[in-house]
């Protein structure tokens, strides 16, 4: 057992401070109020140095960061912690904003999919893209105007014509969409279905590339929060792709939902990754009340009696004890993933917790600064815009209640639902 | 004889009101909203309904009917289920008329309500707010000091909503014995200099600032009534109103979408999870609303009622939280997205835990 | 609008907190303690007073109470105010003490359901004898070991045989059967289906008077609260009774549920009054935490500010509001039935927050006294094992969070389940 | 770096302890607490699995085992989860061992620990709770005056177990500085006076006294270190743990329990109400595990932990309150009857919010 960060990790996390602290804050506040603008000058220096860093994958939320330390060989099974330090590093990266956070340009679940899924010849072209040139970003595109969570009602289709895929249909919530396709040479991973008949097993995924005829992004949404990142909607009007842009096998086995099922897992590593950054939204929101009290000569005293405790106290011991308790549920989903361990229970139960906890955390930071926690010239109302978004995306509060109570009672889907 | 329902003109006044806030004020807020704008129509409209005009006597130019604080609920709820920015402008003349007409003597009425009755709009405005994280009427800095006939008013002010038009400010202040009076201050008294606009995290429609009163003068004849605290409760129990017209709305919305929606097969209200949400938000909405109209009857009554409008307000306060975050969650990611307005009641409801009440707005 | 109780409402309060105070609360501790054992001293005292009282029925949890006035057909339709009333005193008596309460002799819901689907001459016979006499107790005898809310899993049977029916099957959960059966020459109400194919349709109910052989009281139930109160398991094993004992018709009309329809429709008379009897135990607690506050010298702040109040002051506020909240839910649910208007939400909604407030409400009630609270001197930790009841009985927490669903949403049984 | 597991050798404690508990513990929780008396037998075969001795070197006579903190919670947790009155009392031994073993001096040691490390069970006890309702350590008044090289130890205790067996008390009391300090008190010293059994809500096996201090005279080698606090802490630490096995109990019949009923159709466990609130009752269990476990590994390592203690003990408590009430919900009318375990565990887990943790117990 040992609950201090390695030397490593460390380092890691105080680099992402600096940068959260150097970079982020500073202009935190404008590219929330200057919706839908690019902050070039961040995504140029988070690009420049993640290209002298190869880690760059590992503090952008893939999770699939451990691939490379795996295949090296080297090292231990046991000292493996790299799901660990993204969670640290994008703890404090979304504590210095979570919109531009969200922002840095990188394969993120785009490549994650490339990763997991793609040949090395897929690998090799549309992920070797992203350690040169310009900023990149890609894209998932999953959810459809019609469903959220129930992914196997994925509507838009793809038709094999010759030598080419042509997908039509409507994609929403897709994150850096439109950085993906048309402020970059990056790329978007389309789900889509070969057959609707024939439910989760015809459903794929196809790598679209910048620059696709017939891939339009037909809005960014206005969102209450993480207002600098991108939120796209993309038609596909007959977009073709080469036949070879398909992940995995073309077959549509019925039964045979491991592809699905694989994509799913991806779950395990990204919900961890969601709970770190709302974590890091909260705990901005705590660290700045904490200092303001401070600065005004408010003592927390942690071991008041209940009696004469005061609300305030009581509340931020709460919201510490909350906060942390969410930390160590993630850290330990990140732990057993990093040991190879299955985790879909602890990451759901990171990532619930965390929702739950990040809204409340940064709603009673705003309610104690009474009238400063109203006011745009703080930023504490926009750290609440943005947690809420940790409840939500990447499975709601509520399906990830439903993951951890089917594993807790071993029911299948058709049991719990 | 308990008897807890809206009499028949109440009712009436309610329907009015809600059909109005659903008709005219909803379909505007949200643009009101991305525009930091309440549209001047919309207002011109609201005014056209009569609202404050009812309350204010024949004899000061108004329709002489029910000023009570039951109806006040009625109508700030109403209001509020439309968008609460453009409620609170609509009613800001109340911050005014109110504590003249039931606080004020007889000079002040004859001089203050007529303006609230005319043919058109006029706002009015009240300074309670400082720009503190732990401001509260008990802790409230600004002062008003006795200087021969007339009191000498500095501090600063946040949260004044409307602090540029409206006629009159009904500014709140420490008298030198420490109790907090209100105080009548005409636009363009010299030392009442309102600041720049707020930005603020909801109510970005409605045009509140900051005001620093710097040796700002006012005739001893502006104090109204002495002590204020009546006033403030009296704001509150409205603003308990407004706070159960936000959560209404987010709770009707998210029922329809709920019905609408399908997941895994079902419409998502035919979930447990979802269905028993809207159930607990059901009864909260249900719960602050008689808290606030208890303590408005005991207003009316004469009865007293300190503890009641702390319970409803508290209660409101904590409920609207709840119940705007819950109607996010039950929409899911389109919560998070400004198509919807959701967003913006929980923005919006998220005043009425931030500062002492909202009795500055 | 009015929220000041009529003179009539506060003198009969008055009446109940005196035998609260001077009758219940000196011998609470003990009937606690000493379970399964009768307080003939306090049912005989409540018994001759109810006697003077010709409204017994309207302080004793019936709901019925308006009928009587309905059927004198003097008072004007917005004159009545039974329900409201018996709810006022109840949560008097609740206040005194739970389980006493549920254990005064009265013809209790087996009255309620004769009173309601009876014949002239059932209720003559049977509410007759409770007029006279000893003390008696009349009990309803529904849920069955394999069943809670889902009332239609009635496997109890009622065959005809000649003259009579023979009842076979076991009851659960019957509160003051043992004292209906055994300690008074009362009766049960027992529901019993003529044939398990039909469902509810074929569900029926008896009467079964005390002293009718094969009626055996099994058991009585350990419980953690209102222990006073007497909740029997009755086996009937070919018990026999005569085929008058019928309530409504024998006939199993397909489709025809309305007889089952009456009697979840008196529940919309019983979630009142269940709720206000939860109020009166949190009131309990509420009134000894604010009373041994006082005597200490700590005062309640209720307009501090956030920032000064002490957790103390914010929990009593928050528990005072809370309660309030649910006491006016209560009244409103009681006003709209004294009104003759449909109030199956309502009432749920009382019940759902009294269920709930009431069993937070003395949780920290007990909390709050520190050791004081932990210890069975005080009557404290009693009042949150009495609270915890108003939670379950009479649907739990989530049967009434499902009627108020159904309801606000339109939606039936088969839509929301 | 960051290994949020127990090692092999804390694993398999864990898994004797906790099979333990099932087996001899729970099978003997209900009749105990009936008969307000905790099993001998079942203390016989606790002690025999040496839980106590293992801690304590080989020097005084122990196993020269595993002593830490972390390991500590492990054994807390498993004995909790099959009882907590009955863990309380086969744990009794560490209220007197851990503050010697960990802060006393030699001479301590030689006197103390050998009563732990005989074939037989010997009961600890400690003094701490005072019967007042705003007791907390912060407001203690139990004194212990200097007098020579003795201390004199006055005033009320409450919630202390086995104070009539324990050949040794620890009786926590403020010196003349205001420091609370650990004063090892021997059955049988004069002004050492132990009062009628208590009678609680839960833990009614447990036999805890009131205890008055009459001019109590114990020479200055009694005392134990100089500040208390650091083995309160640690005592909170393994009460938080013991809250934890407690809430896991209670989750675990709910689940068992939730599969078998059926419900219109179904099985309880398949609607969202009930398995979504077993997933949050889940993840509390774990969350407040980890926050145990976080702080003893703080205090096996020296490290700073007082915060870290205080948030693992507000998480606990707070979550075995709601988990064990939630336990009961889950059962409906069969989670009130005493023919299951779910209401003794919402009985015992209240005690630890209402007094300050069991630092007592």
């Amino acid at each position: 057992m040992n609950f201090k960060l390695s030397e490593a990790a460390t380092q890691r996390r105080d680099i992402m401070r600096m940068a959260a602290e150097g970079l982020m804050r500073p202009i935190a506040r404008q590219y929330d109020e200057e919706e839908h603008t690019d902050a070039w000058d961040f995504f140029n220096a988070m690009w420049e140095a993640s290209k002298s860093n190869r880690d760059a994958a590992s503090m952008t939320g893939e999770g699939n960061a451990d691939k490379k330390e795996k295949s090296s060989g080297e090292t231990k099974r046991k000292r493996r912690e790299n799901t660990l330090m993204s969670a640290v590093q994008i703890e404090e990266l979304a504590w210095g904003d979570a919109g531009l956070y969200l922002s840095i340009p990188n394969p993120g679940l785009g490549g994650a999919a490339v990763s997991a899924a793609g040949t090395p010849e897929q690998k090799a072209r549309f992920l070797g893209s992203f350690h040169d040139g310009k900023p990149k970003w890609a894209a998932m595109a999953i959810t459809e105007p019609h469903f959220g969570s129930d992914s196997k009602q994925v509507a838009t289709t793809a038709r094999r014509d010759g030598d080419e895929w042509v997908l039509n249909g409507t994609k929403i919530f897709c994150t850096s969409g439109h950085r993906a396709l048309e402020k970059s040479e990056g790329f978007v991973v389309v789900w889509a279905t070969l057959d609707k008949n024939k439910g989760r097993a015809a459903i794929k995924s196809f790598i679209v590339p910048a620059g696709t005829p017939g891939v339009i992004v037909t809005k960014c949404e206005d969102k209450l929060g993480i207002r600098a990142s991108d939120t796209a909607q993309i038609t596909f009007e007959d977009a073709r792709v080469p036949a070879d842009h398909i992940l995995g096998s073309p077959e549509i086995v019925e039964k045979g939902t491991e592809g699905f099922r694989g994509v799913m897992a991806t779950f395990d590593a990204t919900r961890p990754i969601v709970a770190a950054s709302g974590i890091g939204v909260a705990r901005a929101a705590l660290d700045f009340v904490k200092q303001a009290l401070a600065d005004e000569g408010v003592e927390i005293r942690y071991e008041a009696p209940q009696c004469e405790m005061t609300v305030l106290e009581h509340e931020i011991i709460w919201m510490e004890s909350q906060l942390q308790a969410s930390r160590l549920l993630t850290w330990r989903a990140c732990n057993m993933m990093d040991r190879g361990d299955r985790n879909s229970r602890e990451a759901a139960m990171s990532k619930a917790k965390a929702g739950k906890v990040c809204t409340l955390v940064t709603q009673k930071c705003v309610a104690i600064m009474g009238p400063l926690g109203f006011s745009r010239k703080l930023l504490l109302e926009k750290w609440m815009r943005d947690a809420k978004i940790t409840d939500i995306y990447e499975g709601t509060q509520q399906i990830n209640q439903m993951i951890i109570a089917r594993d807790i009672l071993g029911y299948s889907s058709s049991e719990l639902n | 004889m308990i008897d807890i329902q809206l009499d028949e003109e109440q009712q009436q006044i309610a329907e009015t009101v809600t059909s109005f806030a659903k008709q005219q004020i909803r379909v505007a807020a949200r643009e009101a909203d991305e525009n930091n704008t309440v549209p001047a129509s919309v207002i011109d409209q609201a005014w056209g309904l009569g609202l404050i005009q009812n309350a204010i006597p024949e004899a000061y130019g108004g329709y002489g009917a029910d000023a009570s604080a039951v109806t006040g609920t009625v109508i700030a709820e109403g209001l509020a289920e439309g968008d609460l920015a453009i409620a609170m402008h609509a009613l800001s003349p109340k911050l005014v008329v109110d504590p003249v007409l039931h606080l004020g003597n007889d000079e002040q009425k004859q001089r203050i309500l007529p303006t609230y009755t005319g043919e058109k709009f006029a706002a009015g405005s009240a300074a309670v707010s400082e720009p503190r994280w732990n401001f509260s009427v008990s802790t409230m800095t600004t002062t008003a000091k006795s200087d021969g006939g007339d009191y000498v008013l500095n501090g600063n002010k946040c949260l004044v909503a409307l602090a540029k038009d409206a006629p009159f400010t009904i500014v709140y202040a420490k008298d030198d014995n420490g109790v907090v009076g209100a105080f009548i201050v005409e636009q363009g008294t010299a030392g009442y200099n309102v600041g720049e606009r707020e930005a603020n995290l909801g109510l970005r429609a409605l045009a509140t600032y900051e005001v620093a009163l710097e040796d700002c003068k006012v005739p001893a004849a502006n104090r109204i009534g002495t002590d204020a605290q009546p006033m403030l409760r009296r704001a509150r129990v409205a603003q308990a109103a407004m706070a159960v017209g936000v959560a209404k709305a987010s709770l009707d919305y998210a029922i329809v979408y709920a019905k609408d929606r399908e997941v895994f097969g079902v419409k998502v209200a035919q979930k447990q999870a979802i269905a028993f949400m809207l159930a607990d938000m059901a009864i909260d909405v249900d719960a602050a609303r008689l808290l606030a109209w208890e303590a408005a009857w005991l207003i009316d009554e004469g009865e007293e009622h300190m503890r009641e409008v702390a319970l409803a307000d508290q209660f409101a306060a904590d409920a609207v939280m709840t119940i705007t975050d819950n109607g996010i969650q039950v929409l899911g990611g389109h919560g998070f997205i400004r198509d919807h307005p959701s967003e913006l009641w929980a923005r919006n409801g998220r005043g009425f835990v931030t500062f002492e009440g909202l009795a500055s707005v």
